[in-house]
C-alpha cells in the first residue's frame, strides 16, 4: 500500500477537460498552491485541462493558486460561498464579462453538500436560505413545524488537498485552521490529491490523531514548504512567479 | 444628532453576553464585540472556519496564516482552543449550539427578517455564513448604524433587499437605541437620552411599540 | 468555564422521568458504565428516573451497564441496531414478555440519525433499508435513478459518553473503538454529560487533537478507572455490585 | 455429496480481493477471509465500528476491550491503523468507498436480494450494520453453505424471508460452486469437480445459467 508519487506534476496528471475540481482551503489556509499550479503549468505546456468546474468556498486572492488557476482560462464554472477576497480582481473581472459561471452556496450548505458526497446521502435539509433567492426552485418541506430546504449532494472527479502530514496508506493530518474543507473532499472526489509537508511511514501518525483515514485518499505528494497565499499575495507575487 | 460609535454599539452588545456563552461575530463590524466584554465574564468564540476558543489578533509580523477567522484576519491559539472541519463547525451553528450570533445588516425589518448579504444584482455576489448562523444560533443579534450612510432607515417594514434569513433577528443594537423584535413588531428597550422617542421613530422605517419603560442607552467612551 | 462535577451521582441528578437519554458505547468499547450505575443507583434509592428511552447500538450484555439498566425497569422503549450480545438475557426476556419497546434502526443509519439531530439536519436520505420491512412507512424518493429512504434526525434530552481526557471546557478525547457513538451523540443531547479518565487543565489536549469541542458538552466529571463491561461479565457480576 | 469447509469458502472468497482493496467482513464466518489473503496482497479491511487497518486477533488474555472488531471481538492495531466515530466510519460504507463486503446470507435470490438478518417475526430482530454494507460496497459478495442445515436451498427464485437489501449481490461463494448474479439470473462460474451441474442445480432453487466455460473450484486444505 504506497500511495505516494514523486512530484506534484505527476499528481495532477490525470486530471482531463471538463472534469469538477474541488480544491481545499478557506482563503489562504489549507490551499494546495503546488497543486494548483502544477496544473496550470500542464495547461501552459498542453492546454489541458480547461472547462473546469472548481469547488471551493471562495474565488482566489490576488494572481497566484486559484485565482491564477481561474486567470488562466482554466476553470468556466465556480461553485463556492465567497468569492470575495483582498484583492478578487480576477474573478470579478471574468465574472462580470460572463466568462465564468458563478453557484452560490451558503457556506455550511457548501460543507454539508460536499460531506454528504462523500458518504452516500443524495439529499438532506437544511433551514439555511429558506424564504431566500439562493433557495429558488429547491424543495422545500416542513418539519416540526418548521420549513427546510433539500439540498443535493456534491461529489467531484478530483479533489486537491493540502495536507500537514501524510502516511503511504493516505492517513492524514491538518495543520490548525487549514484542516476546513480538506477532510470533507477528501470523501468526496473519485481521486484525492493531497500534498502533504511531510510523508511519515506507516505508523508515523497516532491512530488517534489520524484526521482524514487514507480511504479516502488516493495520491500523495510531498511538498516540504508550502507556499502560503498571503506570503504571496503580500509580495504582490503573480504565478507563473518571476524568478 | 448625538449617535454612538461603533465601538460604544460593540460595547452596548457585548453586555448582553453571558459568561460561558458561545459566540459567533459577523466579519467585519460585528469582531469588534470581542473587545468589550464584560469583566469577570469570558465568552467562547467560534469562527466558521474551524476553530472554537480563540484568542485575539497576534501582533503584526507573527500572524500565522493557518490560525484566522471567517474575515481571514490572523488570531491566535489559546488554552482549550480546538480545530474541526467545515462540516463539524457548521453542525455547531446549524444544530442550535451556539448561544450567539451577533451580525451586520443593510436591512432588518420589524418581522425579524434580515437582508445583510446582497445589495442587488449588479456585482459579485457572496454569501459566506451568513444564512447558516440566522438560523442556527440561539439568539441572533444585529449591530448597525440606526441609518444608512445617506440617512435613510435601515430598520424597515419589509427588508426591499434580497433577504438573508426570514424571522431570525430578536434584537438590533442601532448607534441610536436597542430594539427588540417580538411579534411582528419593533419594541423599544433603550435609546439615547438626548434623542425623544419622536425624533426617533422618524428616522426608524416602521412603527416603535413602547410597551414598558425605555432605558437611557449610555455608553463608555470606548 | 469549568464544566467539572465532583461526582457521577451530581453528574445524573438532572435525569427525570420519560427522557431521551443516549447511551454511547459499542457493546462494551465505550460504555459509560459509571454514569450508567449512578443512574440505576438513584433510581434505586428514589424510584426515579423510570420510563427512560434508551438510543445506544446495543441492548447490554450480562447483568451491569446497560443491561442492568433494563434489568432495573428503568427503560420503556430502546433505540438500537443490534440487540444481541454474548448474554443478551435481560433484553431478551424483557422484550419477549412485552415489557420494552424496541425500534431498530440500521447501524450506520443509526449514526447518522444522531448527527443529523447534532447538526441541525431534520432529515436525509440513504439507500440503506430501502425495499425492506425496516423502511416500511417512510417516504421513498428517487435521485439520479436510484431509490432512496427519508430518514429523520434523532435527539436527546441528555447523552452519557465515555471519554479518555476531558478538559474543563468539554473538549474530549476518546480511546481506539471506544469513540464509536460519542462524538455523535455528545452532539445530540440537550444536555451531554462525559465520564472522562482524566481531567487535564485547559490546554492539556493539543488543539488538533481534540475529537468533541467542548461546546457539544455540558457535564464533565472524572472516572479514573473505568470499569469495562467485558472484564465485569467475565467476571460474572452483576449489578449492583457485590463487594 | 463433497462440500467445501468453511475455511475452504473464505480461501476461495480471498482469491478475488486484490491488493489494496477496502474490505468490509461480516461478523461471523465471513471473519475467516481476513485469514486467507494471498501472499503478496494485502488488503486493508474496515470494521464498521471505528477501525480501519486492523490486524489480527490478539493472544488470549492481552485483548484490549476498546480495539474490537464488528462482532466485538479484539484485534490489534497495526502501522496504518486509524480510529474514527460512526458516522464516519458509515461515511465509508454508504459513501462507495469500501471495495468489497463479505456477507453471509440466510437466502440469497437471483435478482441479487439478500436475506441474513431476520429469520421472521419470532424471536428479537437484529440489523446491526448489514443494511449500509449491501447498499454501500462497490462489491458484494455472499459465502454461505450451499444448503440449509436440512438441505434445502439457500439460493432462490427469491427471497422468503426478511430482506436485507435489494439486488446488492452480486458473487455468491457456496460450499459447492461460486456463482455470479447478473442480469437477475445466477450464472455459475465455477462448481466442485466431483459435482455434476444436474447435481447442482437440483440442490438450488433457481435456474443456473451457464453462459461460458465452468471452472473447476478447487480448494487447498486450510
Amino acid at each position: 500500500m504506497d500511495k505516494t508519487l514523486p512530484d506534484v506534476a505527476r499528481a495532477v496528471a490525470g486530471i482531463t477537460d471538463g472534469m469538477t475540481v474541488m480544491i481545499g482551503g478557506f482563503g489562504g489556509a489549507g490551499s494546495p498552491i503546488e497543486l494548483i499550479h502544477a496544473l496550470i503549468d500542464r495547461y501552459r505546456a498542453t492546454g489541458h485541462p480547461t472547462g473546469l468546474t472548481v469547488i471551493n468556498n471562495n474565488a482566489g486572492n490576488g494572481h497566484v493558486g486559484l485565482a491564477a488557476l481561474i486567470e488562466a482560462g482554466m476553470v468556466a464554472k465556480l461553485i463556492c460561498s465567497f468569492p470575495r477576497s483582498a484583492d478578487p480582481v480576477v474573478f470579478t473581472e471574468m465574472y462580470l464579462a460572463g466568462k465564468i459561471a458563478l453557484e452560490l452556496v451558503p457556506q455550511g450548505t457548501l460543507a454539508e453538500r460536499i460531506r454528504a458526497g462523500g458518504a452516500g446521502i443524495p439529499a438532506f435539509y437544511t433551514p439555511t436560505s429558506f424564504g431566500t433567492d439562493l433557495a429558488k426552485g429547491k424543495p422545500v418541506e416542513v418539519f416540526e413545524g418548521r420549513s427546510y430546504v433539500q439540498e443535493r449532494w456534491l461529489k467531484a472527479d478530483v479533489a486537491l488537498v493540502k495536507a500537514e502530514l501524510a502516511d503511504p496508506h493516505g492517513n492524514l493530518t491538518y495543520r490548525a485552521a487549514a484542516r476546513n474543507f480538506g477532510p470533507l473532499m477528501c470523501m468526496a472526489a473519485a481521486e484525492t490529491i493531497v500534498q502533504a509537508r511531510r510523508i511519515v511511514p506507516p505508523g508515523g501518525i497516532d491512530p488517534e490523531h489520524v484526521i482524514t483515514p487514507g480511504i479516502f485518499v488516493q495520491k500523495v505528494v510531498e511538498v516540504p514548504n508550502p507556499a502560503q497565499e498571503e506570503d504571496l499575495n503580500l509580495a504582490k507575487a503573480t504565478y507563473p512567479l518571476e524568478v | 444628532m448625538d449617535k454612538l460609535t461603533n465601538n460604544q454599539i460593540a460595547w452596548r452588545a457585548a453586555q448582553d453576553i453571558a459568561d460561558g456563552a458561545y459566540v459567533n461575530l459577523g466579519i467585519g463590524f460585528p469582531e469588534k464585540v470581542a473587545q468589550f466584554q464584560p469583566p469577570g465574564r469570558q465568552a467562547i468564540f467560534h469562527t466558521e472556519n474551524g476553530i472554537l476558543n480563540f484568542g485575539e489578533s497576534p501582533a503584526k509580523g507573527t500572524e500565522d496564516w493557518d490560525v484566522i477567522n471567517a474575515g481571514k484576519k490572523a488570531v491566535t491559539v489559546k488554552p482549550g482552543t480546538s480545530f474541526f472541519h467545515h462540516a463539524d463547525s457548521f453542525a455547531m451553528v446549524r444544530g442550535g449550539h451556539l448561544d450567539v450570533a451577533i451580525l451586520g445588516a443593510y436591512e432588518v425589518a420589524e418581522n425579524g427578517d434580515l437582508a445583510n448579504w446582497s445589495t442587488g444584482p449588479k456585482g459579485v455576489p457572496a454569501v459566506g455564513g451568513a444564512m447558516d448562523l440566522v438560523h442556527g444560533a440561539k439568539r441572533v443579534a444585529v449591530i448597525t448604524d440606526h441609518v444608512t450612510k445617506d440617512g435613510k432607515p435601515k430598520l424597515l417594514q419589509r427588508c426591499t433587499l434580497p433577504l438573508t434569513g426570514v424571522g431570525c433577528v430578536t434584537r438590533v443594537y442601532t448607534s441610536l437605541a436597542v430594539i427588540d423584535i417580538e411579534d411582528g413588531r419593533f419594541v423599544l428597550r433603550e435609546k439615547l437620552p438626548s434623542l425623544s422617542v419622536e425624533e426617533l421613530q422618524a428616522v426608524t422605517g416602521a412603527e416603535l411599540f413602547i410597551p414598558g419603560p425605555v432605558a437611557d442607552l449610555i455608553c463608555p467612551e470606548v
